[in-house]
């Protein structure tokens, strides 16, 4: 047993932190926020030069062939930013769905583009509100076309094509379609995080190209989404770990009663429990990580165990850090706020915590 | 024990209904609520006059207070029956709640004749309005550590420094602002509190963009600003009595003011979006929330009227008041974000034509702002665990000694 | 609208805290607790004398003829002295049963006998583990005799009558049997409060009185536990006061580095949640006794939302009491863990919390 | 990062289980676990002696012990493989943590060579056994405030007072015990530790009921108890720093024992109960919960493990050990409420025959003490919050003066 990443790992980590500390600032996310971009286009290029993009990618396709362990500290790392690029959604998404279910050509086609990042990919699942399960979906796919509305679609606006999820005679099949083609309709949606863009995807008739085999839709989604949930939890561990460390800088500064107010034992008990719900979520996170990199059959768990416990954690650890800020804490000036939209954003990103609960337990029983 | 309205309740609910129906538009029950934001336009502020003028000519403005203010001298119980009834219609954005709830009750409470002939009555009509100016950047929970100075100069008082979070600052008449005569001793006794003029040289207000893009506060400065002594409220170092009185009128207003929330529209968004297939309603765990949030919200409701109706028997509003807003504040919180989670993947728009209700999530930006204004969750547990429980109140590091000697951690930054 | 009880109940109130603080010392509910006794016998007596079981029942049928606002206060009474007789059983459950659906004869036959105390009464319904739906009954009743065992009982032992809940023909009823007549065997079970104990009824063709119409017995039950729900309610509240105010009273008089550790703001803010609780539960108390005593239809929600926030605010209340007393909290000695079982013991009895918060969602969309 | 055994470590585990295979009984791994009472009968002391002796003669004693002391000189993730396999077989109750995983510890750091000689190898075949003897009826959070007194007379000390929470006191031969030589220094710095002979005249215990009904803690009453100087452990004045060994110890174990907890037994019996009438594992809010208490176990267990990792390459232990008792113990409460409430009516019964699973029932009786002993739910966050997070100590009222003045409020009662 060796719960610890290698000190190669490390050092990818601590030079992506380095990184993105200069590069990623939080002002950063907030032009992208206040100015409606789609997202930091220098940042993206930077990180797509750096080959991030393709950590997990075979180099035959154009990766670094690197390793998930990699992966996830460089997630942690963007989360920790709060960068404001479609990382999540071209390369734990789109890029893993293709990794994991494309053809030999559709590999070659895209994976080489999605490295380079002169294409970004998404995912577009969701189809309006409530949960979600592959098989109600009402988008349709004739083998050749696509037809109905994906929303919201994360970076919807700013991709060149979506891994859709669609029903193809009884079944349910993944199919790949050029955003920037015939028959695709965007509408940018208003975020909650707009750092992060979401967009509703209007299909009439666009050319759809099949991922993985016909009917497999739903069980290649389900794989796509546990992998992405490992992912996107380090990214919602990293915004933990700052906004906690964020209220502790802040509470031992401010003073009151001519004392800090990092002194008063209630606010101490409660940075204690954040700190606690962030380990929980880091353990859970070593586990699903370990699962991921060398394909264990415990990542069905492992993965639910971490997009659950990451996600309670991060919007814990947003909330308490407005509330141990006050006054200031609620203004758009300072910076509290983008990490409690980051939070609610990724919370809501590829099914619901609840959702996931439930799976957790129907995993758990049949193991 | 009686929950419904007594004879003569009834009859006075159905005569401010017959009023409001003449002047108003009924509000579609089956609607959702939703959490406005602070954003009062110079309209807003225009029609929101005008209905006031209306009520107050017609009887029915500042109930509780005395007639000669322009009251009517009804009772709490009375007033909040008009209000119950006053919120099923369409109104103007409501902006005299801080004057007519603590700030003309400050005055008939500590004001001179004069100051009460002067303000109190033009205050009821609503023809002029007011913000109170209290809070400072480095005086939130711990507002008596403030540190806007007063000199006196001749018959006036000059006034430099700063105040933040005044509700409304920006379209204010008048304000009233507790202040530091004297630095030398300990930070209670140096207080003195003051009726100024908003329009007065030497006053600037800028208003603070919240995280729900509303801008209802105002950061308000003060550059040599006069006051004259006749607008000093109470004596000179009384400063910090006649703020408690202002601050406990507003515990009242608060505590009534929570309560039962937005479960309604709760459970109308739980038959709306499916969970499993159903509609979420359904759903066991769904149930299991939607309980925990109506019995609390009724808790609430009925504690503030627990409260209401002892005070209608005479007695004093006491600190128990401080419930309503301890447990409704974060449980604002917890709804609005129950709520969205309910929205699934669109809970993280705040596109009210994407997602099935939008305004769950624009109040999930927004309570954070009402678990901190107005007294924070922890200053209220304080309070309650201080005042109500009588527990040993937390050391003090700044008790007994000069203001200006008081550990401020600024070295330290 | 007038949120208070009159001075005249104030007054009941008064005396029978009075009366409880000399004779229903907490010595007397560890006598019970410890002994193995089924209930305190000289306290019953003495609260039989005081004509507090019949407070509720008219006066020709030998009550005192008061009304159930008097009643929840007295019961609020016996919660906090954790008053060690079968008082609930015999009068919230059997008696009111017998009130709701008696017909004149069997009014006159129990009523005097329950209200005079000669006779303890209890109700039958659960039926062991899991939730219990009365339609799910499997003790059966044959118009004559009822067969078929029911546990727990709660004072199965001390009763000499049991509403029992049974099956008639496709139907559901409630059936009164005398539970020292033949065919009725008893065993006590070990209780997680033995100052209030339990045991298992096995019925072999007892003789049954049936109590209301045939077929009507579900419907009957429904009404007979909402109405002991917002008395039961009253005795949580009770309890729960008292935890509190012990907590409060202990934490100022135990000091730790120099200080009472009722001045540590963690402790501070977490009785001030305990109390918070107490007086949500106790608003919801109001509302469901003012609803119980001039016969509202709002009961139905009114009695749910006090069952669960009176079981929640005495649960938490209990489990403080013991936290905040430390190492002497969990020693058989102090009287901490008294208000622990009964906590436990009330939130077990008529339906838990959970099936209440079910229910509470039917009848609210119902309403 | 690798979760699975090397093979090294496999190799060793498999070693471990043949060892135990000849000399234990497997448990059922379907059988649900429950929580034991600390009830140590005279027979269990002694098979509990056998089994030590069995394994010590083995050389499956103490494996994180150097050779010398007649451990095995292996690393902490050795002796945790070696742990979990023990587990899966009926064994005698564990009465050897507190020698093993804190005192011997302590002597080997801060005894005597003649101490370490005389006791620790005596320790590990576990034919005497040992206690702690910490915490007094006024000093329980508050360690440093414990007033047991040692007097200085030749060359023994004389020792006066009473400890109390001693785990198994009642059968131990030795103890290890924290006394005040000086009150008149403030209070971490007047304490001195030593070994006691717990035979010894004048020293007598007294076993506590507990409210579940176990009493496996004791109260140790000393009169005039005389310890020989050659029993003293570090310098005088030095019982703070050693007792903090002691702590530490503590706090690594604990931390690392707690964890996954009973997880599969609550899958179990959410399987077995009803809830509406179908299983209650398929009723949605059960699997809410369920999930909860899967995914907090699990991530504790994998803190523990990452502590181990981290330790097994030469990290010392830190406060971070803390997390597993303090998110661990209030967890342990939590899941037996819940499991009792799944029981129903039957959740108000200790019955095993009339109750599915009556074990959730005891351990919701149990689970108070889980809170309170080795460091209550307040302590642990205060470690957290102070020596993990860095956050300010609390304000002392007992800093810097004589331990005789410090305020006991014994005045106030």
């Amino acid at each position: 047993m060796n719960l610890e990443f290698s000190d190669d790992q490390k050092f990818v980590q601590k030079a992506a932190r380095d990184y993105l500390a200069e590069h990623s600032k939080l002002e950063v996310c907030r032009k992208v926020l206040e100015s409606g971009q789609a997202y930091a286009p220098e940042l993206w290029k930077g990180v797509a030069e750096l080959g991030w993009l393709g950590t997990a990618i075979p180099e035959q396709y154009g990766g670094a062939g690197l390793g998930y362990l990699e992966l996830v500290l460089i997630a942690q790392e963007l989360g920790r930013a709060l960068a404001p690029i479609p990382f999540a959604s071209s390369v734990y998404l789109c890029a893993e769905a293709i990794l994991q279910a494309g053809s030999e050509e559709q590999k070659k086609k895209y994976l080489p583009r999605l490295a380079s990042g002169e294409l970004i990919g998404t995912f577009a699942l969701a189809e309006g509100a409530g949960d979600f399960n592959p098989s109600d979906t009402t988008v349709t796919f004739d083998g050749k076309a696509v037809t109905g509305a994906k929303f919201p679609v994360p970076d919807g606006g700013a991709a060149g094509i979506a891994v859709v999820v669609a029903k193809e005679g009884a079944g349910v099949s993944l199919v790949i379609v050029n955003l920037d083609g015939a028959g695709v309709l965007r509408a940018n949606l208003a975020a909650f995080d707009p750092s992060r863009p979401q967009a509703k995807l209007e299909f009439k008739g666009a050319a759809g190209d099949r991922l993985g085999a016909a009917g497999q839709g739903a069980k290649i989604a389900t794989a796509v989404l546990d992998r992405a949930a490992v992912l996107i939890g380090y990214e919602q561990i990293g915004g933990a770990e700052r906004a906690l460390d964020a209220t502790r800088t802040y509470t031992m500064s401010r003073f009151a009663f001519g004392r800090p107010i990092a002194s008063f034992q209630a606010l101490k008990h409660r940075m204690a429990d954040v700190f606690c719900k962030v380990q929980i979520a880091i353990s859970n996170g070593y586990w699903a990580a370990w699962a991921l990199s060398n394909g264990n059959s415990e990542l069905a768990v492992a993965a639910a165990s971490t997009r659950v416990s990451a996600s309670d954690a991060f919007t814990l650890a947003s909330e308490e850090l407005i509330q141990m800020h006050g006054g200031v804490g609620y203004t758009w000036e300072y910076d509290c706020h983008l990490f409690y939209r980051r939070a609610r954003a990724l919370a809501a990103a590829i099914g619901t915590p609840s959702e996931w609960r439930d799976a957790l337990v129907s995993r758990v029983d049949a193991a | 024990m009686n929950f419904d309205d007594t004879p003569q309740e009834a009859e006075f609910r159905a005569k401010a209904r017959a009023f409001l129906d003449q002047h108003l538009k009924r509000l579609d029950p089956n609607a959702p609520g939703g959490d406005e934001f602070e954003r009062e336009t110079k309209d807003d502020i225009a029609r929101a006059k005008a209905w006031q003028a209306k009520k107050f000519d017609a009887g029915w403005a500042v109930l509780t207070w005395p007639k000669e203010f322009g009251g009517q001298g009804l009772g709490r119980l009375e007033n909040v029956i008009f209000n119950q009834e006053e919120a099923k219609y369409h109104t103007p954005p409501p902006i005299y709640g801080i004057g007519h709830g603590m700030l003309g009750p400050t005055i008939m409470a500590h004001g001179t004749q004069a100051q009460k002939d002067r303000f109190v009555k033009e205050m009821a009509r609503g023809q002029v309005i007011w913000c109170q100016l209290f809070s400072e950047p480095a005086a939130g929970s711990d507002l008596a550590g403030l540190r806007t100075s007063a000199v006196r100069d001749g018959n006036d008082w000059v006034i430099n420094g700063q105040k933040i979070w005044s509700t409304g600052a920006h379209y204010c008449d008048w304000g009233m602002i507790v202040t530091r005569h004297d630095p030398n001793v300990p930070k209670h006794d140096g207080l003195t509190y003051f009726i100024i003029d908003m329009h007065a040289p030497g006053v600037e207000c800028r208003q603070i963009k919240q995280i729900n893009g509303g801008s209802g506060f105002n950061e308000v400065f003060f550059t040599n600003a006069r006051v004259p002594d006749s607008q000093r409220v109470g004596g000179i170092g009384e400063g910090w009595k006649v703020s408690i009185t202002t601050l406990m009128n507003e515990r009242v207003s608060i505590g009534a003011g929570q309560g039962a929330g937005r479960v309604k529209d709760l459970f109308r968004l739980a038959k709306k979006v499916k969970r499993g297939g159903k509609p979420a309603i359904q759903d066991s765990a769904v149930r299991q929330k939607l309980a925990d949030f109506y019995i609390t919200s009724k808790g609430l409701q009925y504690t503030g009227y627990r409260t209401l109706s002892a005070i209608s028997r005479g007695a004093t509003p006491g600190p128990e008041g401080s419930i309503g807003k301890a447990v409704g504040a974060p449980l604002s919180q917890q709804m609005a974000s129950f709520a969205s989670e309910l929205q699934g993947a669109a809970g993280g728009l705040l596109d009210a034509n994407a997602a099935p209700d939008a305004s769950w999530m624009e109040g999930y930006l927004a309570s954070p702002g009402i678990r901190i204004a107005g007294g924070t969750d922890e200053v209220l547990r304080n309070i309650i665990a201080e005042r109500v429980l009588g527990l040993p109140a937390e050391w003090r590091a700044d008790k007994g000694i000069a203001f200006r000697d008081v550990p401020t951690g600024t070295a330290k930054k």
